[in-house]
């Protein structure tokens, strides 16, 4: 495949970053922001192209005579040199979850440019937003692209960036402000892991390359690098540390790079704060794009995950504990956008844990591809959720449903779209997010009844909260909206509402498993629909019955549930006190407790120590003042005293 | 009863402290001056005694003493000199008085 | 002798004292010392363009324009001059800080005869340190770059300056009386008669025993300077009372003085001693790493924060150069050049915002990405290169020194390999810390709102090192290969590298 | 007696030439014309001084049975003294052509001329009782000299504690001799040296070699024989204090070595190595403590001095030719640099009567040259390159550990340059009440005398020069390696 393309689908974000970034002040908004949707429509155009003809094409390059999918590089240029075998490159690598990403990224991306157009208007700093849209657009890209483990994690940390700098957008703002340190701190903290991850991998591997590690051997299923799977698990034997292999180790320590990024518990806390943002960039970084980029690390290293049980049970277990809680607190929160957080954590572990419990004798880990689904699919629902959030948050400037109601008379786009992505979050056929769903859950079921009765439940917890949500925008009480009443947005508002909500209705039809399976050998989805997809669809339904009895018209049916809940609703409402407790980790421990008896110590003890010896030269130079007494009877005691002294030490000194 | 060099250096070594302890202790500068004479003294005992008792071949020791006879002569006057001008501005010779520089 | 053309490191700036000496106004004083920066900078960049192609064309040895000129014959002193990747490096990063710390003290006030004096002089002794390759004169110019540093500090500087100077010269001299031992105690012990440095290595003579002696002096003498734990404390006061142009040129240059020296003195000549003694000297600069991190954040003056911020980026510097391998001394050279061009940027922008807020304490300020856009973003993307962002030049340095000395197997080098990687979360704290206090909220003190942004001159020098973090954030492979050149030369072989 | 042997003393006698030209003169001359006197004594000085490079490729010439040797080396060091002297006549120029002095004037340059004569005989004497005389000769007319101020009181106290610590200090010396004497019979120290291999490390030799040490340290100002320095420097006329400093010091260090190495050589590990380090560390950090917290200028350079003494103590421990040349250009460097700040302090006094450190504050605004002169000054005296100070430190310490394995004489260089981190504070604080100071200065613009300014030229063109040309220390050296009396060193 000619490398102009690929390379023209990362060049252009970039350049318009640089473009904007540096001549955008000089650039009315409107030139600015036209000059933003171009380049990202392009950059959308492109990536279609380079997708289509990596699945489509039947080139030798991307598929085999059998029909498998094969992984190919497109142009991997050396970067940075540390070893002889350890270098690290910039490339494109294609393959079908690659080619899958950057049309996700690129069609959400290019929906939230110009939804932009619309929900920014006028503010200030405008160009400025477009050209770290387009910096983020780069750096995701790159990263989905990545050939080698060291270049996504350049972009990783690139994306993290950009992530700060848009969540901090309005950075006059003292929560924004903090919201974006937070996030950036958070997901640094899970890159130091994802880093010695890299750092035990390559050591023992000697390779930082993807196609090394995941190649495919025989067409029929992916080998582990260095020729066989088990030379590399036998540089890993014997090597262990505190009761784990390395591999191990460096496994976990890679996910947690991912439980950062994708805000997995214990890691979240910075996902609900991020929604200081611009709603459009919740949209496009917190909901469809960067957060699965820990799905996607551990997809692109699944062969490796395979070899060792233990890692693939560690992320079933943070999956399955974060969709629950993450779907608890969801129920209890004021902040429309907070709930769709919560969602997009409780959403994104269900892909984790649909990893977690992917295995070749299982379906041909029908969970990888679930989840790579699961992603697809949810970048669209929920792209369109936030989108349609944004749109509301513009009507009504508040991000609290309750100065929403009642909202269906005055905002029908809007209406319409978000009930479309609450059907689909939910579940309910013919919806995409029901047939993507239903894969996750059968791979659960497929592992263990626990993991999928467990998930099942936490479905029914999604279709809950979702309705919540929506009957308290749409219907509940309609507050005094005064004189401006609550309106659509203008077209390019909603143009990305309706595609989006279009997407999410028919997507769920793709063929998704012939694309995209662990080891490119294509593989047709069958739905289950007496065992997993009835009764999902049941509980679903139930949930959603639920939530309109209790929320469709205005009653105190959910205060009183909040009553007899005996502190549940309140703790939940507060998320289990996840920020006070790292609020008090941070504050109390660290800072207070590591950071100023450390800058004390040095002020103190170090420095101190320095300025103590030359406190001591002066009090010994005071301390001998006596000698030089002025008298000449001393001087000369002390001269003859002196002389004795010398020949006496010496002597005995020579004697003895 | 044999004259040992000893008893002559004894003598010189006890004359040699005296004057030390004259120094140290007397607080007249006239009486330090003396003080040092009988150190000088002791010294030219010293030489004298040990050319004729231990080296009689030569002459180095006598030559010695009678140089620094003279020398301890130009001591003295140099500093019964000095010692005057400050009597003038001190009005005394007490060593004591005479601290002011000092630390 | 004046066929090669490192002397003119040294010829150019003596010219330009004789010029400053000649300057009647500051328009001369600034011609002088614009132009002369300028002719170094462009001497310098020759070099590299030549020297990569003296290379490309299969140039052996060590060091290339190598040049011997006797001085003291007696003890076999000599004038040596030759450079490798390493120091063309470093004098490339000196000629860049000096240039732009020209331009940032551009209004200097009092004195500015004297002060370009005695910077000059200071580089003089910077340019002529990573020139030599004879120990003598290496110390010698050593140590004309130290003291300058006290009266520039002590006149031109703000705060408790007269204790800062005092401290820090006072230090950097007990560093330097270790050191002045060691060089002596090589010359001696080495039986060659030699101090040139590459003659010394080759032999490798130095008696073992004495090896354990001086290695540790050496390494201390020069770590003083690289502010090395516990031997840092010159380094916050120093840099908070500098003026400008001085933390640029210490903090970017002077320090790195220290990491080169322990390179290239210390465990060039003493492979054995530090081969041995290195795990000491591991949990020391282990420590400088996180504990300047973890100081750094809880620190409230700009400069200090800095200065916190340098002794851990420097830490690394040191750490990396005692893994004693290729990859992370190379990471530690790229850390040495990147740290230097990020900290004198940073210290530019905190000059030039006290210039106009009078003050450096972070409680005082705030928002000032509204006041003055252009510096505030600079101290983003200072900030940035600092925690390690990619594309810019902290973060390809770091992860050299990383990747390296990961390779190495011991478990005390996988165990501070792994504390030193915590840096880069530590890090991020405290430059977010301020990024958030400093630039961004609600403006904080209304009189701020009256400030300008950056004139011409401080955009010039803010903008050059910027462009210089990027190139090599954007293109490493190009200094890598030039770093690279050295440690291909035989001399290597003899170390077991 | 063969009368020509006295031809083997050129420099003595020219300088008692000089030494009768200036009494003559001085004497008989009417009164109007004794102002230039001054002018004279240094002009005929600067003759001689420039005559005697000339000896510095002659050969090893001895007198009087051997108890006087010249040499190359031993001319080397009387013309580093000589020049050391014409900088200190310059200095003391503008003092003596002063009202107060116009009945000395004559004196001055007399005593001057004895005492020079004295340490001359020191150097050269291979007896000890030449070595006595030539020391008496150069210590008695001091005294008087010290008590020149006739009008201060300090100047006569000074005087007193002088003379009585001298006299004291010489008998302590000359009963040290006796026993020297009793053990080898002879008082040459070609004989001595050859008696004393045979004798071992008895007790009443090494309490001999201790007086020999104490009586000689006096001289030197060696802790603790020192006390009497800093109040006569203090006390004495400045231009009398700029010439104990180096001149004196510098004779009696060099006429120390040539004892130790040369009398008693052969009982250098055994017994005077160590008693030598102990002093040394004793005297540098000692001098070092004292001067932290000086502040009268010539107070505080008494104390310098005291520990620079230390320092060149370290020429004398390595027992080598190149500790040997070190010593030497140290002390070259030393007069140099010690002068610089001598001629700047004298300048200033005979303006302004003010002595104290805080009177020099800001004195860079008032007067810059002067300002400048002495930062050169405390810079080389500190060992700062690229200023001579630096060079002779790096030599002594090289010289000190010519030719060891012995750690510890490692150990002492390091406690050395720990020292040299203290004195580098006190330096600074000069610098530093000069430059760093905002307040207004005290000390008003004037313009030094133009012997003052030829002498701080001089100063300064040495103090960079002397280090950065090579050729001085090379020469040196070269001599050294030469030298006879190395040969009965090593």
């Amino acid at each position: 495949m000619n490398p102009i393309i690929p390379l023209l689908i990362l060049c252009l974000p970039l350049l318009g970053f640089l473009v904007l970034g540096l001549l955008g002040h000089k650039m009315s908004h409107k030139a600015a922001g036209w000059y933003g949707v171009l380049s990202m429509g392009t950059t959308m155009v492109l990536a279609y192209i380079t997708a289509a003809t990596y699945f489509f094409s039947n080139d030798a390059a991307f598929i085999t005579e059998a029909g498998n999918r094969l992984q190919h590089i497109i142009f991997n240029q050396d970067w940075l040199q540390f070893t002889d075998s350890l270098i690290i490159r910039l490339g494109f690598l294609l393959d079908p979850i690659s080619a899958l990403l950057i049309v996700v990224i690129t069609t959400i991306s290019f929906c939230v440019h110009l939804y932009s157009l619309g929900y920014m208007e006028g503010e200030k700093g405008f160009q400025r937003y477009y050209a770290f849209l387009q910096l983020f657009s780069f750096s995701m890209l790159g990263l989905v692209v990545a050939t080698n483990i060291f270049q996504m994690y350049i972009f990783w940390e690139l994306v993290g960036a950009s992530s700060y700098l848009l969540i901090g957008f309005y950075y006059t703002r003292p929560s924004a402000v903090s919201a974006s340190k937070k996030a950036f701190i958070v997901t640094r903290f899970a890159d130091l892991g994802f880093l010695i991850g890299i750092l035990i991998l390559s050591y023992v591997t000697g390779t930082f390359d993807f196609t090394d590690f995941t190649s495919v051997q025989d067409g029929s299923s992916y080998a582990v690098a260095l020729n066989t799977p088990m030379g590399i698990l036998a540089r890993f034997q014997g090597a262990t540390f505190m009761g784990c292999s390395l591999l191990t180790w460096a496994l976990v320590l890679i996910f947690m790079g991912g439980m950062g990024k994708s805000a997995m518990l214990p890691l979240h806390i910075w996902l609900p704060d991020a929604m200081e943002g611009p709603t459009p960039v919740s949209a496009l970084i917190h909901a469809a794009t960067m957060v699965v980029a820990g799905v996607y690390l551990v997809a692109r290293l699944f062969p490796l995950y395979l070899m060792e049980e233990a890692a693939l049970m560690f992320i079933t277990v943070v999956g399955a504990i974060t969709a629950f809680y993450a779907a608890v607190v969801a129920c209890t929160q004021i902040d429309i956008k907070r709930v769709l957080a919560f969602s997009t954590i409780s959403q994104i572990a269900f892909m984790m844990v649909s990893l977690g419990v992917a295995r070749p004798e299982f379906h041909e880990s029908l969970g990888y591809m679930a989840s790579m689904f699961h992603l697809f699919t949810h970048a669209m629902f929920k792209a369109l959720l936030f989108l349609g959030a944004g749109a509301l948050i513009h009507a009504v400037h508040s991000n609290d449903y309750t100065a929403m109601g009642g909202l269906r008379k005055y905002m029908p786009i809007t209406h319409i779209t978000f009930l479309i992505g609450c059907l689909a979050i939910a579940g309910i056929p013919p919806f995409s997010g029901f047939f993507s769903k239903d894969e996750i859950l059968s791979a659960c079921y497929q592992q263990s009844w626990i993991w999928g009765a467990w998930m099942s439940m936490v479905a029914g917890l999604t279709a809950f909260y979702m309705f919540r949500l929506y009957y308290l925008i749409f219907w509940w009480d309609e507050p005094d909206y005064g004189h401006h009443k609550p309106h659509d947005g203008p077209w390019v508002m909603s143009l990305p509402l309706v595609f989006l909500a279009a997407v999410s209705c028919v997507a769920g039809f793709i063929p998704f498993g012939t694309l995209v399976s662990w080891n490119g050998v294509p593989y047709h989805i069958h739905i289950d629909w007496m065992g997993v997809a009835l009764p999902s669809i049941i509980i679903a339904v139930a949930a959603i019955a639920l939530a309109t009895v209790m929320y469709r018209k205005k009653n105190s049916l959910p205060e009183k549930f909040a009553k007899a809940s005996c502190g549940l609703w309140t703790a939940a409402h507060n998320r289990f006190y996840w920020d006070e407790i790292y609020l008090f980790i941070t504050h109390k421990i660290i800072f207070n407790g590591i950071c100023r008896p450390i800058a004390w110590f040095d002020r103190h003890i170090i420095d101190g120590s320095m300025n103590g010896l030359a406190w001591l030269a002066q009090r010994l130079s005071i301390t001998i003042r006596p000698l030089q007494s002025g008298s000449v009877q001393a001087y000369v005691y002390i001269y003859l005293f002196g002389a004795l002294l010398l020949g006496a030490i010496t002597t005995a000194c020579v004697l003895l | 009863m044999e004259i040992n060099v000893l008893y002559y250096l004894l003598p010189s070594l006890v004359m040699f402290c005296c004057g030390i302890y004259g120094f140290l202790t007397r607080k007249n500068m006239i009486a330090m001056l003396i003080s040092l004479e009988l150190m000088l003294n002791a010294v030219d005992i010293n030489f004298t005694v040990i050319n004729r008792f231990i080296y009689p071949d030569g002459q180095e020791g006598m030559f010695f003493s009678l140089f620094a006879i003279a020398i301890a002569a130009a001591e003295t006057a140099m500093a019964i000199a000095i010692i005057i001008n400050l009597y003038r501005v001190n009005k005394n010779v007490d060593v004591r008085d005479a601290n002011k520089l000092q630390g | 002798m004046f066929s090669n053309p490192l002397i003119y490191f040294v010829v150019i700036p003596v010219i330009m004292l004789l010029g400053l000496y000649l300057s009647r106004s500051m328009a001369h004083i600034r011609t002088v010392a614009v132009t002369g920066s300028l002719c170094l900078l462009g001497l310098s960049i020759w070099l590299l363009v030549d020297y990569l192609g003296l290379r490309a064309a299969g140039a052996e040895g060590a060091m290339l324009y190598r040049g011997d000129w006797t001085w003291f014959s007696a003890l076999n002193i000599k004038l040596s001059v030759g450079v490798d990747g390493i120091s063309i490096a470093m004098i490339l990063l000196s000629s860049i800080i000096l240039l732009t710390g020209s331009f940032a003290s551009w209004k200097i006030n009092p004195l500015p005869k004297e002060f370009f004096l005695w910077l000059i002089l200071l580089s003089i002794g910077v340019f002529g340190f990573f020139i030599s390759i004879d120990l003598f004169t290496m110390f010698m110019f050593y140590e004309v770059a130290l003291i300058p540093m006290y009266l520039l500090i002590g006149i031109w500087g703000t705060g408790r300056k007269e204790y800062s100077a005092m401290k820090l010269t006072l230090m950097l001299m007990g560093g330097s009386a270790f050191l002045m031992l060691s060089l002596i105690g090589i010359y001696y012990n080495a039986g060659l008669d030699s101090w040139n440095i590459l003659d010394i290595a080759q032999a490798d003579s130095i008696p073992h025993s004495w090896q354990y002696f001086l290695f540790p002096m050496a390494f201390v003498g020069f770590g003083v300077l690289g502010a090395m734990f516990p031997f840092h404390t010159w380094s916050p006061d120093g840099h908070a009372c500098a003026p400008t142009a001085v933390s640029m040129l210490h903090a970017g240059v002077l320090m790195k003085l220290g990491g080169y020296g322990c390179f290239r003195v210390a465990i060039y000549l003493m492979p054995f001693a530090a081969n041995e003694l290195a795990w000491i000297f591991l949990i020391l600069t282990g420590i400088s790493v996180v504990y300047g991190a973890f100081s750094a954040c809880v620190q409230t003056d700009l400069k200090y924060i800095n200065a916190y911020s340098s002794v851990s980026h420097c830490g690394l510097v040191l750490f990396a150069i005692l893994m004693l391998n290729t990859t992370a001394m190379t990471g530690a050279i790229m850390q040495m050049l990147s740290h230097g061009l990020m900290t004198a940027l940073f210290f530019a922008l905190i000059g030039m915002i006290y210039g106009r807020t009078h003050t450096r304490d972070i409680r005082e300020m705030g928002g000032l990405m509204k006041i003055m856009p252009f510096l505030a973003v600079c101290y983003v993307i200072a900030g940035m290169a600092s925690l390690g962002l990619p594309g810019l030049s902290g973060f390809v340095a770091e992860m050299t020194i990383f990747v390296g000395s990961f390779q190495e197997t011991a478990l005390l080098n996988r165990v501070f390999t792994i504390i030193a990687c915590c840096s880069i979360v530590i890090t991020a704290v405290y430059i977010l810390r301020v990024v958030g206090k400093l630039l961004l909220g609600p403006v904080q003190n209304e009189h701020h709102l009256e400030l300008t942004d950056a004139t011409w001159w401080e955009r010039t020098s803010t903008v050059t090192l910027i462009i210089c973090v990027a190139a090599i954030g954007c293109f490493p492979n190009f200094f890598e290969s030039l770093i690279r050149t050295t440690f291909s030369a035989d001399i290597f072989k003899v170390i077991g590298m | 007696m063969d009368y020509s042997q006295f031809l083997a003393m050129k420099q003595e006698i020219a300088l008692l030439a000089i030494f009768l030209i200036v009494f003559l003169y001085d004497t008989f001359m009417p009164k109007k014309v004794l102002t230039g006197l001054s002018g004279i004594t240094t002009i005929l000085f600067a003759a001689f001084t420039l005559a005697g490079f000339g000896l510095m490729c002659g050969h090893t010439e001895s007198a009087f049975a051997g108890m006087y040797v010249t040499s190359p080396v031993i001319a080397t060091i009387k013309n580093i003294l000589n020049v050391g002297v014409l900088i200190v006549l310059i200095q003391s120029a503008s003092w003596n052509n002063s009202e107060t002095q116009s009945t000395r004037r004559g004196e001055f340059y007399e005593l001057l001329l004895v005492t020079l004569f004295g340490m001359y005989l020191m150097i050269s004497a291979r007896h000890f009782l030449l070595f006595v005389i030539g020391l008496e000769c150069a210590s008695l007319p001091l005294a008087a000299m010290v008590a020149f101020d006739k009008h201060k009181y300090e100047s006569h106290e000074a005087a007193v504690k002088y003379m009585l610590t001298a006299v004291f200090s010489s008998a302590i010396f000359m009963m040290g001799l006796s026993y020297v004497y009793l053990l080898t019979g002879s008082l040459y120290f070609d004989t001595i040296a050859s008696s004393v291999g045979c004798l071992d490390a008895q007790p009443l030799l090494i309490v001999a070699l201790a007086f020999v040490i104490a009586g000689v340290g006096f001289k030197l100002s060696l802790v603790p024989f020192h006390l009497w320095t800093a109040d006569v420097y203090q006390g004495a006329p400045t231009a009398v204090t700029s010439y104990l400093s180096v001149i004196s010091k510098g004779s009696a260090a060099f006429a120390f070595m040539v004892i130790l190495a040369h009398c008693f050589g052969s009982v250098y590990s055994a017994v005077w190595e160590w008693m030598l380090y102990g002093l040394i560390i004793l005297t540098i950090t000692v001098g070092n403590l004292f001067a932290l917290r000086q502040n009268n200028m010539k107070r505080f350079l008494a104390f310098s001095s005291i520990s620079q003494a230390g320092y060149i103590m370290l020429g004398i421990i390595g027992n080598n030719a190149m500790g040997m040349a070190s010593l030497m250009f140290y002390i070259l460097v030393y007069i140099f640099s010690n002068l610089a700040a001598f001629g700047v302090i004298q300048a200033i006094e005979n303006k302004t009567g003010k002595l104290d450190m805080s009177d020099y504050r800001n004195l860079y605004k008032s007067n810059p040259h002067l300002a400048f002169v002495m930062m050169l000054a405390m810079f080389s005296l500190a060992g700062i390159p690229p200023f001579a100070g630096f060079f002779s430190k790096f030599f002594i310490f090289t010289g000190a550990l010519s030719g060891t394995t012995s750690v510890a004489l490692y150990v002492l260089v390091l406690i050395a340059l720990i020292n040299t981190i203290i004195s580098l504070y006190y330096y600074l604080m000069v610098v530093k009440s000069m430059f760093l100071s905002t307040e207004d200065p005290i000390i008003e613009t004037f313009r030094s005398s133009c012997a003052d300014r030829i002498g701080m030229w001089i100063c300064t063109a040495g103090v960079i020069a002397l280090g950065l040309v090579s050729y001085f220390y090379n020469s040196i050296l070269t001599l050294c390696q030469n030298s006879g009396l190395l040969n009965a060193i090593v």
